[in-house]
């Protein structure tokens, strides 16, 4: 928490010294997250135009596919692989050249794989973060011999899990606990299994979460005892001194989800200037600072040498090739699963 | 006051949607003269005003100022001014700038103003007071700074909507004889509304009397007092008895009429239209009566009845007599100065009237 | 025209224009399109612009949006009757037995002049596991565990809700307590009422009206409210608002969400017209 | 006269009915100094960090200044329109009055998720992108009926022939407006205007649809609720905030009951 802080407080020092930078800087528009404006993130593009970007935010990925949906313009936009197929599909985004990336062979090649990085063979996106979503429970109350996803549904902790308030990622839960094939595309067999799985633990949920702090905090209390979240939690709850980790056995069951910045159609701004920002966001520097002041885990795969060692340790992105083996990645989900999932999970959450 | 017309009014009309509030209004006014409009409320006396203050339209006759058709011209531009019966006072600026309000749209310089507000709160002997907020003034002090305001504008004509009615008693009447005072030394025509009586006639030169939209008869107060030319207007002024009548002979001026209760006496009448065998409706004010216990002497007509009821108003006795032959009990007025008379209720008693005091109120079947 | 303007109804009518035409326009817009929406289809990411009634086949044949529709009406229904009988004392009290009116007004009124997320996230910090309430009932020692059934169900959500229409409910009933003339009161006592006769005889059917003003004001707006079930309704806390953000947003199906919107605004002025009926009805029936 | 209070119990209801009101909305400030990221009892130690962290975003001051835009220009339209409209109803009898009052007040009414919504959807098929001239639209819409209703009572109270006495003492209709009815309903225009203002300014289900690349402060805070981090900076804001809105509310307080006094 304390890194968090500091890194905060030196980007908004950092901020307010730029404010007076070209305003060529700023013409480029990034639709983001908000804390996504860190200027460690991007140091190269700082450093070669004199600034920041600009930035507008969104508080989620349907959101931000809504408004642009509705004509909102901007140069670049940060969302994560599962939207993109949609976007895709409504024109938004640009292929991108990867010729064009000074880091793209850096990237881990596990990442660039990805369905939604790449779709149809093109690339539509410049994998930035990724991370896991996992299973977090409280080590002083849950052996970890006894952990697993399964576990969730035991009548012995109701009201005492917590599940996010997303679709796609509690039917990625389900997916892992019932042992569906591919969570992309499920069989109806395997999406009803899913949905039952999911409607068992709903007698025990306490909440679904919406934002990640929430999960944190009940986490924090011993109000809940384990739930379905980032990898941030996870570190915020180290750095809180709570006896808590992710279960991270890819037997068991784990996700990973990568995010990136996309070429928006609307964009305004020049290929060299989209493209700068591209490098500079990618870049092993970027990777480094973002791996030791967030936690998070980068796609530049040099980032992973160059970071403090024992950070990645605590992290649990050591060994990072098994770890992609088994995971199960976001995906694109076709569009007719997506729809019947968003559908269900309302009925699921309502009781039904 | 001279004799040349500031005000003519001829015909004026005013409807509110299907309600008639102002109907055939015609008037003349003096220069220099004071003016009461004077009837019950919503007679359409303020509506007149208001009409001739601009801030209602007329939607017939014309109304001319000074000899000036008005009928384009709005209240802003009219020759007169108007004192509220809110007063109207500011409550944003001081009494100064209340009085200096008008004199600033004049392109008057500051000491020209500084010197009318002076002399016109000197007028109404509220000089000193120019600083004090219009929240720190008394209802007497705020209807002197409504005055001042007005007059400040030498109007030709100053329109004055109930000017006293938010007073107390007693300074009611001290304003009255001080603003009477006020119009004479001016020499302002003054033209106001009011529902009291005493008002109008302590203070008019001539009073209009309304009745539901109609200006029913105008003249000196002394006249209206004395030949009030209706029922209405005789209720309107002073106490009344009505009484029945009918005419028993023919000829000019003077004729002679069977009072009800009273019998044959001989009265004013209005030679024109009074025949033989007209139903009369006349009046008797109270205090023209006489009263006894035995039966007065040298009277023209006498009537015998019983007290039905006193009432005691300190100058003067009411006596409520109740007369074979009459439908109401007549009312009788007697001053208190020497306590010689003393009836009480079931007393018989002697009433008395002179031919002189029979007020002719026209026709009776027009009149209810 | 300029003759029209001079009249008392060509004036009013030109002053009351802007703001009833705003008004008017961004009332009638939006209705038109959401009923126009109500009638297309969501294919994807595009609109099919058939017209259909599949989407309110689909609204009135799911028992899903029933029972959202069903809970909210009942949510907001206990949380316009929970603020109207806990401010009804209040607004009393400031009509009958104060004299500092305007102090009480405003110190009623000053809590809600903070932003509204806050206020929703610190009834959070009262409720919650190792909240206000529980870390206060376990020092002095009441409980042993934490109680949970404060927290993320349909008892917080009203509880949130009704604190935050507090000034709404009390505002109107105390202008309509503030209305009654009290002679009529001494009048009633006069007539031989006990107290309580007298408030139920006279001063509770006079503040019908206020009473009515209060619920709608609170009722309609708590129907339509998202943010608080999902911030402190937990798993069973979901409203029919709800269902309709994930309509416009995540789901992307914006036809269903105008449909939604639609029948939820029908049910609301449904429910509504009958609560002032009903309640009309009764305070007449008050001899 | 004194009324004799007769029930104490109905005193003591209403202190702690207070204390309801006021329980949650002092927390803010409390935790506001907590030396702590998790809120929650004990409470560690006293700090103005985040008060003193509040300085340097320039994203939360960004959204602040956007607010405000908002809701200046929301209280002055508002209010504006307000004025006229609450004149016409109070001074004039014309066909449609009670049509047109109804309407106006119906913004108070239509859930806002509705609203928003379909206020979006109606902006852009007119062309109209998200940004805040759209938020402002929207706010408008929804502070009309408060500035009303206060415009109304100040005109309630305004006696009418204050305008005739001013015109009639030479003034044009202009000039009797602006020396005469602005001065006189001042303390309503204020009212209004402060209300309005707060109305907007704690503004957020419209300001979430209709904002564009300029979010308001309702809409930060609400993206700032969701990382536990940066949640004591958001407590520290929000007692300023109260402070804020506090000092304005006063204020207005002040102007609504010097405009009883002097009416």
């Amino acid at each position: 928490m304390k890194n968090i802080t500091t890194a905060l407080l030196t980007a908004t020092a950092l901020t307010a010294a730029a404010s007076t930078a070209q305003a060529d800087a700023a013409a480029l528009s990034i639709f983001d997250w908000s804390g996504y404006e860190d200027q460690g993130f991007y140091g190269d593009y700082v450093a070669k135009h004199g600034g920041a970007p600009s930035y507008t935010y969104f508080g989620s990925v349907e959101e931000a596919f809504t408004k642009l949906q509705s004509g909102f313009a901007a140069d670049l936009a940060h969302p994560c692989t599962d939207a993109l197929r949609k976007w895709v599909a409504a024109d938004l985004i640009k292929p991108i050249d990867t010729t064009k990336l000074s880091n793209w062979d850096k990237l881990l090649p596990q990442i660039k794989d990805v369905d939604g990085v790449t779709i149809d063979g093109q690339t539509y996106m410049v994998p930035f973060e990724w991370g896991n979503t996992g299973l977090i429970y409280r080590t002083d109350m849950i052996a970890d011999d006894k952990i697993s996803i399964q576990a969730m549904a035991s009548p012995e902790y109701q009201g005492k899990i917590a599940v996010p308030d997303a679709a796609s990622s509690a039917y990625a839960l389900a997916a892992l606990a019932t042992g569906a094939s591919s969570y992309t595309d499920m069989s109806d067999a395997e999406f009803q299994a899913a949905s039952d799985f999911l409607r068992a633990i709903h007698q025990n949920v306490r909440f679904y979460w919406s934002d990640a702090g929430q999960l944190d905090q009940a986490l924090a209390s011993g109000e809940v005892v384990m739930g379905w979240g980032w990898n941030q939690s996870e570190l915020n709850l180290i750095w809180n001194e709570t006896p808590a980790k992710m279960m991270r056995d890819v037997d068991k069951g784990i996700a990973t989800w990568v995010c990136g910045y996309v070429h928006l159609k609307s964009a305004t701004q020049s290929d060299e200037q989209v493209y700068d920002m591209l490098n500079a966001l990618s870049a092993e520097a970027s990777g480094k600072y973002i791996i030791e002041s967030w936690g998070y885990a980068h796609s530049n795969a040099d980032a992973f040498k160059s970071a403090d060692q024992s950070l990645i340790e605590t992290y649990g992105f050591a060994d990072v090739d098994s770890f992609f083996d088994g995971s199960l990645f976001f995906d694109a989900v076709t569009p007719e699963l997506e729809v019947r999932m968003l559908k269900e999970f309302e009925r699921i959450k309502a009781g039904f | 006051m001279n004799d040349q017309n500031i005000i003519e009014i001829s015909k004026v009309e005013k409807r509110f949607g299907t309600f008639t509030a102002v109907s055939d209004f015609s008037l003349d006014l003096k220069e220099g003269e004071f003016f009461s409009l004077l009837g019950p409320s919503g007679c359409g006396k303020t509506t007149a005003l208001r009409m001739i203050a601009g801030f209602q339209d007329h939607d017939a006759g014309t109304i001319c100022i000074g000899g000036q058709e008005m009928a384009d011209i709005p209240a802003n531009k009219r020759p007169t001014n108007m004192v509220f019966q809110s007063y109207a006072i500011f409550p944003h600026l001081n009494v100064g700038d209340n009085v200096a309000f008008g004199l600033r749209k004049l392109g008057l310089s500051r000491a020209e103003i500084k010197t009318r507000v002076a002399d016109a709160l000197d007028m109404v002997e509220l000089g000193g007071l120019q600083s004090r907020k219009a929240d720190e003034l008394s209802g007497g002090q705020r209807q002197r700074v409504a005055l001042a305001r007005a007059l400040v504008m030498r109007p030709k004509v100053l329109l004055l909507d109930e000017p006293l009615s938010a007073l107390d008693k007693n300074l009611r009447e001290t304003m009255q004889l001080e603003m009477r005072r006020l119009q004479q030394r001016l020499g302002i025509t003054f033209v106001m509304v009011t529902h009291d009586q005493y008002e109008a006639m302590t203070m008019s030169d001539r009073i209009g009397v309304m009745f539901a939209g109609k200006l029913e008869q105008v003249d000196k107060p002394e006249v209206i007092y004395a030949r009030p030319c209706n029922r209405q207007v005789a209720s309107f002024i002073g106490g009344m008895n009505f009484l029945n009548a009918r005419m028993t002979g023919d000829g000019g001026g003077r004729m002679d009429v069977d009072v009800q209760g009273f019998g044959a006496l001989t009265i004013d009448v209005n030679p024109n239209v009074r025949i033989h065998g007209t139903d009369l409706l006349v009046g008797i004010r109270p205090e023209q009566l006489e009263i006894g216990a035995d039966r007065p002497e040298g009277y023209d007509g006498y009537l015998q009845g019983t007290v039905s009821d006193v009432a005691f108003y300190g100058e003067s006795v009411h006596y409520y007599v109740q007369a074979p032959g009459t439908d109401d009990p007549i009312a009788v007025a007697v001053p208190n100065y020497f306590h010689t008379v003393d009836h009480k209720r079931g007393d018989t008693v002697w009433l008395g009237v002179q031919n002189a005091s029979i007020i002719d109120l026209g026709a009776r079947e027009s009149q209810k | 025209m300029a003759g029209f303007l001079k009249t008392e109804a060509g004036k009013g009518l030109a002053l009351s224009a802007p703001a009833s035409l705003y008004v008017g326009l961004l009332v009638a817009g939006p209705l038109g399109i959401l009923v126009a929406y109500s009638f297309w289809t969501q294919t994807y990411v595009d609109i099919d612009k058939t017209l259909t009634w599949a989407n309110y086949i689909e609204a009135a044949s799911d028992p899903l949006v029933r029972h959202l529709m069903l809970r909210s009406i009942a949510i907001a229904g206990a949380v316009t009757l929970a603020t109207v009988a806990l401010a009804y004392p209040i607004a009393y009290f400031i009509a009958f037995r104060t004299q500092k009116k305007t102090l009480w007004l405003l110190l009623i009124t000053i809590p809600f002049w903070s932003s509204y997320l806050l206020r929703v996230f610190s009834w959070k910090l009262i409720l919650g596991f190792n909240g206000v309430m529980n870390s206060a009932l376990l020092t002095t020692g009441v409980i042993d565990e934490p109680l949970t059934f404060l927290l993320y169900n349909e008892f917080a959500v009203v509880l949130t809700l009704a604190h935050a229409w507090a000034p709404f409910a009390i505002l109107p009933i105390y202008v309509s307590l503030q209305k009654v003339d009290r002679a009529l009161l001494e009048a009633a006592t006069d007539l031989g009422c006990s107290k309580l006769e007298r408030f139920l005889r006279v001063t509770l059917p006079l503040t019908i009206p206020g009473i009515i003003a209060a619920s709608l004001i609170i009722f309609i707006p708590t129907v339509g409210d998202y943010v608080t079930p999902s911030l402190v309704g937990g798993s069973q806390g979901k409203m029919i608002a709800n269902l309709i953000q994930v309509q416009f947003g995540p789901a992307n199906n914006w036809p269903l969400g105008a449909t939604l919107s639609l029948v939820a605004m029908a049910s609301v002025g449904f429910v509504a017209i009958l609560f002032v009926v009903t309640t009309t009805a009764l305070g007449r029936r008050i001899r | 006269m004194k009324i004799v209070t007769r029930f104490p119990w109905l005193l003591v209801y209403a202190i702690a009915y207070l204390i309801f009101l006021y329980a949650p909305v002092l927390l803010l400030p409390l935790f506001s100094f907590n030396d702590g990221t998790i809120v929650a009892f004990p409470m560690k130690g006293f700090t103005l960090k985040w008060y003193a962290g509040l300085s340097g975003q320039e994203t939360l001051l960004q959204a602040m200044v956007n607010s405000l835009i908002v809701g200046l220009v929301t209280a002055t339209v508002a209010t504006s329109l307000g004025l006229f409209a609450a004149r016409a109803y109070v001074r004039y009898q014309f066909k449609g009055r009670e049509v047109s009052e109804g309407l106006v007040m119906l913004p108070l009414v239509i859930p806002g998720i509705i609203v928003a919504s379909s206020m979006l959807v109606l902006f852009l098929s007119m062309g109209l992108k998200p940004s805040l001239t759209t938020v402002i639209l929207g706010h408008v819409f929804l502070a009309l009926p408060f500035a009303v209703s206060i415009m109304k009572s100040a005109f309630d109270d305004f006696d009418q022939s204050l305008e005739e006495a001013a015109f009639d003492l030479g003034e044009s209709v202009i000039g009797t407006f602006r020396r005469v009815t602005l001065p006189i309903v001042a303390p309503g225009i204020i009212a209004s205007l402060l209300v309005t203002f707060t109305v907007s300014f704690d503004e957020f289900v419209l300001a979430f649809f209709l904002s564009g690349n300029q979010p308001t402060l309702p809409v930060y805070i609400w993206s700032q609720i969701r990382f536990p981090a940066k949640l004591p900076n958001t407590l520290a804001l929000g007692s300023l905030l109260l402070l804020a809105s506090v000092v304005l509310l006063l204020t207005a307080e002040y102007f609504r009951r010097r405009s009883t006094k002097s009416a």
